[in-house]
């Protein structure tokens, strides 16, 4: 429906900046088989952004704009931080509101989208840092997930918060020393997947950003089971390079280091047995689909 | 009964908002000059020859015409085409409302958050905003009178601004086309367009190809 | 007078913010204007308790806890012994000729106190609302019904066909209240069979006490008697 | 003002909604039905309820779309009730949220998508709300919360008590403050209409004192229930609804307008100037709804009491009492403390000798904000005024105006 919507009016079309005339003709909203191998080819949701040179933050904000499986139904829900100075710059409705409610706005107004487009699947998902996530609004988070509020929630976890300039967050390492934490973090990271694991979430995975592919499916399942079950939670390792003192070309060496066998952030997937199967089916369907579309297009080639 | 005027500035380093001097919204029929209420013919004719006398007169569409979100947006975008056309005027696009990064480009749009560069860049004394969601028109009228001595000029589809020194409310495909009648009319009677030559600057996308792309 | 300021003190479970809407209803029906409302207290069982009605033959603004009563009404002894209570002692700011009645079976007040009412021309009615409850109502949660009969018997404030009226609207249909209430609601509703055998009760109840208030009032000549007939 | 509202013949002009006369969406009992008729030409029947009730009543008849509820004191049945109108079908979705700044939260969101929203809160809920608020009048959210006035500081006090509105005036909303049942019935069905004005589109606090309304039985006229509000269009808005089915594409709700280069403060301070205009352009709105910003009684008389609230209540029964002694005063209610009817007051009150304004509250703030707007302020008495849910007796009233005149005192009035 809304996609007829991202149309220029044709009598002012030749004034528009061409970063608009760029994204309606190029743009991937309605694109079944968009995904993060079109960065780069097609024009992307995000203009230019004013995170760090390097930051992992802005290449996961690409991923995750370019898996989006209906763009032009998805809502975000944004809260304070660095993401905040890149929705702005997002061609996909964002409502930033204030620190740490993000997950109590993002059920407002997923449950009025339901209510105003019974018949449309509207996408709501929330993302936003680790302080936001985890500290200031752990409440509102966890909440979201008891009541079964139909959203995504990422979780950008930079372990500290970068915005503010580097102090302790509730994702910190033990140990960490940072602003705040004078002498090193004195407890453990919160174990959040878990916490949504045993709060009602169905379906968590907890990554870094250094593999696409995987980026990209995680997120595709987090919002179609989101649609069909409930909460869903994804967590992903952006680290913030500047504060933990790396060179702007480290960030993907220090996700690869995170990620590696006892790292803290080895791949961990978590689904109920019902989304199991519901997964499997829909990947399934969506292998069909393209076979059925490839052959199409080399019918189509030959005639 | 306020005796404030909505003048062109530059009025202050931070104007007030007009309603909170006392200026009132017309109600529907009607419109305001400068604060003063009148009936909707009156402002209309009183822009027309606004539109006339000045040397850089200026169109800037908002979002709600220039997307073709709805049958009547795209209808009210070719009539404002056709009034920049007739009177003559630039047109200036406000395509969005963001805090643009890194920089806008003050000879093709304008931004709500910085709009002086663009009045100033193009010396730009007359203006008409059109299709611009009410609270961003507001913010961009207020700054423009703060810093500005540009007569800005409102045509809205809701209730009008008093942050304008003209506007017209409840506007639709047939308001925009009085004002484009009336200008051909006074046209018709002599009036001359005092606006200097000028170029509609024309976005195209191979406009924007790098150099080793042609 | 022009009005009439009721007081009931009572303790959380009496029913005393029932009865002051009650009394505000059929005074209502009666065509006077009245306004009724509780102490904003947290409502718990056994602790203190007080609603407050306001009568009057022109629209009534003021609201709230009434300071200065005409007529106050104290559902249980232990408002007075062991001062539970929101005013102390429990006549506070009571007017010139005014009027207590006591849900008692004994007299309960010192001798300084009697003097003390006795000065300000107000009359006590000790009247054991409890014991009639229990007698024509078959519980002692129609007591505040007895202090209701016993109060409108002396004053004539409403009319027992508009106290009537009132209770089939209050007990009648759904009635919003606080969960408390509700709950207390349902245990009286469980005393009896159906509604209507609790309506009636009531009524038996309100009107066999209306009977003795009366009796009372003739024989005591209070000054509030027959202050149902307000007057401008 | 250049332009006086007629405020006898009651128009609300410049309204329009295109689904008048259509069956609702959630209740096809009702029709959505001409603000104008709804209020001005409807029958009206009286009906003997609480606050709760009255404030249930009027969102049955307010086509609201979501409502989030939680409980305090004295808000709660009124938030309860409303969940039976959502058990029966009068919106499209209610819950109980986790707390009150989770509950506003929860309310800007239904907003931001489109809703009209409708929410209670009380006391030390509203203060734990607070950071959005502004927030809520910053981003032109015309969410409705009707606040349930309770004492909010330390030691904690559940009964009425009018200091949380002091904290509310600055925030952007737009605040009203009922006096009776009836006000609190009219305001709140009143209240979504001016607060969804395209040029207003604000949030708006209905105060009322808690339990003084929302706990007394009172008289209320009420229109029939086959009347209902016409839907909230959201495409009225002036901001962009976030739903993905308006232009433009790229759309931020609210972006910080800091930190990127060359963005100017002035865009800050416009866009609060913005919604303080907003506030303003409410009043021929509101004028045209709910009358003039104050009524007056009297006010010819050398001696004025001033108010809002049932602090109006108290002050019309004291005028009452006086009058018996013969002594005459005046009496003025404020019905919106934002706007604040600055120009109506002074109006009011120019041949006043003595001013008292009674206030349910230990700041006095309505006092401060009266001699603010006045010439000659040393006609203001600031009281008397009582705190942490005191009652504030008609006598007491009455006795403070006696007491400045050097008039003996009914002696009463002491506590303790």
């Amino acid at each position: 429906m809304s996609i007829e919507k991202i149309k220029i009016s044709e009598a002012l079309h030749d004034l528009m900046p061409p970063e608009y005339q760029d994204m309606v003709e190029d743009a991937t909203y309605g694109n079944q088989d968009r995904g993060w191998k079109d960065i780069g080819e097609s024009k992307e949701l995000i203009e230019q952004h004013s995170l760090c040179a390097g930051c992992p933050e802005s290449i996961a904000f690409r991923y995750i704009l370019a898996s989006l499986p209906a763009p032009e139904n998805t809502v975000f829900v944004g809260s304070t931080g660095c993401t905040s100075l890149v929705f702005p710059m997002v061609a996909v409705h964002n409502i930033h509101s204030l620190f740490g409610n993000q997950n109590a706005v993002a059920s407002g107004l997923k449950r009025a989208l339901k209510i105003r487009f019974p018949d449309v699947e509207k996408d709501v998902v929330v993302l936003a840092g680790d302080g936001a996530t985890v500290d200031i609004g752990l409440d509102y988070t966890m909440q979201s997930w008891f009541r079964g509020e139909k959203f995504t929630t990422i979780c950008f976890d930079n372990e500290l918060y970068a915005n503010t300039g580097g102090q302790e967050s509730g994702l910190m390492q033990k140990g960490f020393v940072a602003k705040m934490a004078p002498v090193g973090k004195l407890f453990d990271k919160v174990r959040l997947p878990e916490i949504a694991r045993e709060s009602g979430c169905h379906y968590v995975a907890c990554l870094t950003v250094s593999k696409p592919n995987r980026v990209e499916k995680v997120l595709k399942n987090a919002i179609l089971v989101a649609r069909e079950f409930g909460p869903t939670y994804i967590q992903l390792y952006t680290p913030c390079i500047l504060e933990i003192g790396k060179q702007s070309m480290e960030g993907l060496d220090e996700m690869k280091d995170s990620e590696a066998i006892g790292g803290r952030f080895v791949f961990k997937e978590y689904m109920t047995d019902e989304v199991k199967e519901f997964l499997k089916q829909k990947d399934a369907e969506e292998k069909d689909r393209k076979k059925a579309a490839k052959l199409a297009a080399k019918e189509a080639a030959k005639a | 009964m306020s005796d404030y005027k909505v003048v062109p500035g530059p009025e202050a380093f931070l104007p007030p908002a007009a309603a909170m001097m006392g200026i009132e919204l017309p109600d529907p029929g009607e419109g305001h000059i400068e604060g003063r209420i009148v009936p909707e013919d009156e402002a209309i004719e009183h822009a027309a020859r606004k539109f006339l006398g000045a040397k850089v007169p200026t169109i800037f569409p908002g979002p709600q015409i220039l997307w073709h979100w709805n049958e009547s947006a795209a209808i009210k975008a070719a009539c404002v085409r056709e009034m920049a056309e007739i009177l003559p005027a630039r047109l200036i696009p406000m395509a969005d409302y963001r805090p643009k990064y890194p920089k806008i480009n003050p000879e093709v749009e304008i931004n709500p958050n910085h709009p002086n560069l663009t009045i100033w860049h193009n010396k730009i004394d007359v203006c008409l905003f059109v299709g611009v969601h009410c609270h961003q028109a507001n913010l961009a009228l207020k700054i423009i009178r703060g810093g500005t001595s540009c007569y800005t000029m409102a045509a809205c589809g809701m209730s009008g601004h008093e942050d304008a020194c003209l506007t017209i409310r409840d506007v639709h495909e047939d308001t925009l086309r009085k004002l484009t009648a009336c200008i051909k009319k006074l046209k018709a009677e002599g009036v001359k367009s005092q606006a200097e030559p000028f170029e509609q600057f024309r976005f195209s996308r191979e406009d924007r190809k790098p150099a080793y792309l042609t | 007078m022009e009005r009439m300021n009721i007081r009931i003190s009572g303790l959380g479970g009496q029913g005393a913010v029932t009865a002051a809407h009650l009394l505000a209803m059929a005074a209502n029906r009666d065509g006077r204007f009245s306004i009724s409302n509780p102490f904003f207290g947290a409502e718990k069982r056994m602790a203190p308790a007080e609603s407050y009605v306001r009568i009057g033959i022109q629209k009534i603004y003021d609201r709230g806890e009434l300071v200065f009563p005409d007529l106050i009404l104290v559902f249980h002894p232990q408002v007075i012994t062991m001062q539970k209570s929101y005013t102390a002692p429990f006549y506070s700011g009571i007017k010139e000729g005014g009027l207590v009645i006591i849900n008692t079976d004994t007299d309960l007040l010192s001798d300084a106190e009697h003097a003390e009412l006795k000065s300000k021309n107000v009359s006590v009615y000790n009247f054991d609302a409890t014991t009639l409850a229990l007698e024509v109502g078959g519980t002692e949660l129609s007591t505040n019904m007895a202090m209701l009969g016993a109060a409108t018997g002396v004053t004539g404030i409403v009319s027992m066909e508009s106290m009537d009226g009132a209770l089939q609207e209050r007990f009648g249909k759904k009635y919003v209240a606080s969960g408390g209430t509700a709950t207390l609601d349902e245990a009286i509703k469980k005393k009896y069979a159906k509604k209507e055998q609790l309506i009636q009760k009531n009524l038996d109840t309100i009107q066999k006490a209306f009977e003795m208030g009366g009796e009372w009032a003739e024989e005591h000549k209070p000054a509030l008697a027959g202050a149902g007939a307000l007057t401008e | 003002m250049n332009k006086p509202v007629d405020v006898q013949n009651r128009v609300l002009k410049g309204y329009s909604n295109v689904q008048i006369g259509e069956k609702s969406k959630y209740k096809d009992t009702q029709t959505y039905t001409d603000p104008n008729f709804l209020f001005n030409e409807a029958e009206v029947t009286p009906a003997f309820m609480t606050g709760s009730e009255v404030i249930k009543e009027a969102i049955r008849r307010a086509n609201i779309d979501l409502s989030v509820a939680y409980p305090i004191t004295p808000q709660s049945e009124a938030a309860a009730l409303i969940g039976e109108l959502y058990a029966e079908g009068y919106m499209g979705d209610y819950f109980r949220g986790e707390n009150e700044f989770g509950v506003m939260s929860q309310c800007a969101g239904a907003a931001f998508g489109g809703a009209r929203v409708f929410t209670t809160t009380a006391g030390p809920g509203t203060l734990r709300a607070f950071e959005n608020f502004p927030m809520w009048a910053g981003s032109r959210l015309p969410i409705q919360v009707c606040v349930t006035m309770r004492g909010v500081n330390s030691p904690l006090s559940i009964q009425p008590d009018t200091l949380e509105m002091f904290f509310l005036l600055e925030t952007g909303m737009l605040i009203w403050h009922a006096e009776t049942a009836q006000d609190l019935f009219d305001f709140i069905l009143k209240g979504f209409i001016v607060a969804e004005m395209p040029d207003v589109h604000l949030p708006i606090a209905v105060c009322c004192d808690g339990f003084f309304v929302t706990h007394t039985k009172d008289t209320v006229a009420l229109p029939d229930e086959k009347y209902v509000l016409p839907p909230y269009d959201p495409y009225k808005s002036p901001v962009v609804c976030m739903d993905m089915e308006s232009a433009p594409v790229r759309m931020m709700r609210d972006p910080f307008v800091m930190k990127s280069n060359y963005i100017s403060y002035m865009t800050q301070a416009s866009w609060q100037l913005e919604v303080r205009a907003a506030i303003e352009r409410s009043r021929k709105y509101t004028k045209a709804l709910i009358g003039d910003l104050i009524e007056c009684e009297n006010i010819d008389r050398e001696i004025i009491m001033i108010g809002s609230g049932t602090a109006v209540s108290q002050a019309r029964e004291a005028i009452r009492l006086l009058g018996l002694d013969g002594i005459p005063v005046g009496l003025v209610k404020i019905k919106t403390l934002r706007p604040f009817p600055h120009e109506e007051i002074a109006e009011a009150l120019k041949d006043a000798k003595k001013i008292f304004v009674p206030e349910f509250n230990v700041a006095g703030y309505l006092a401060r904000e009266i001699k603010a707007v006045l010439p000659n302020n040393d006609r203001v008495v600031a009281g008397p005024h009582v705190a942490g849910g005191m009652t504030m007796p008609s006598e007491v009233i009455a006795d403070e105006v006696k007491k400045a005149l050097g008039m003996k005192t009914s002696g009463m009035t002491a506590r303790g």
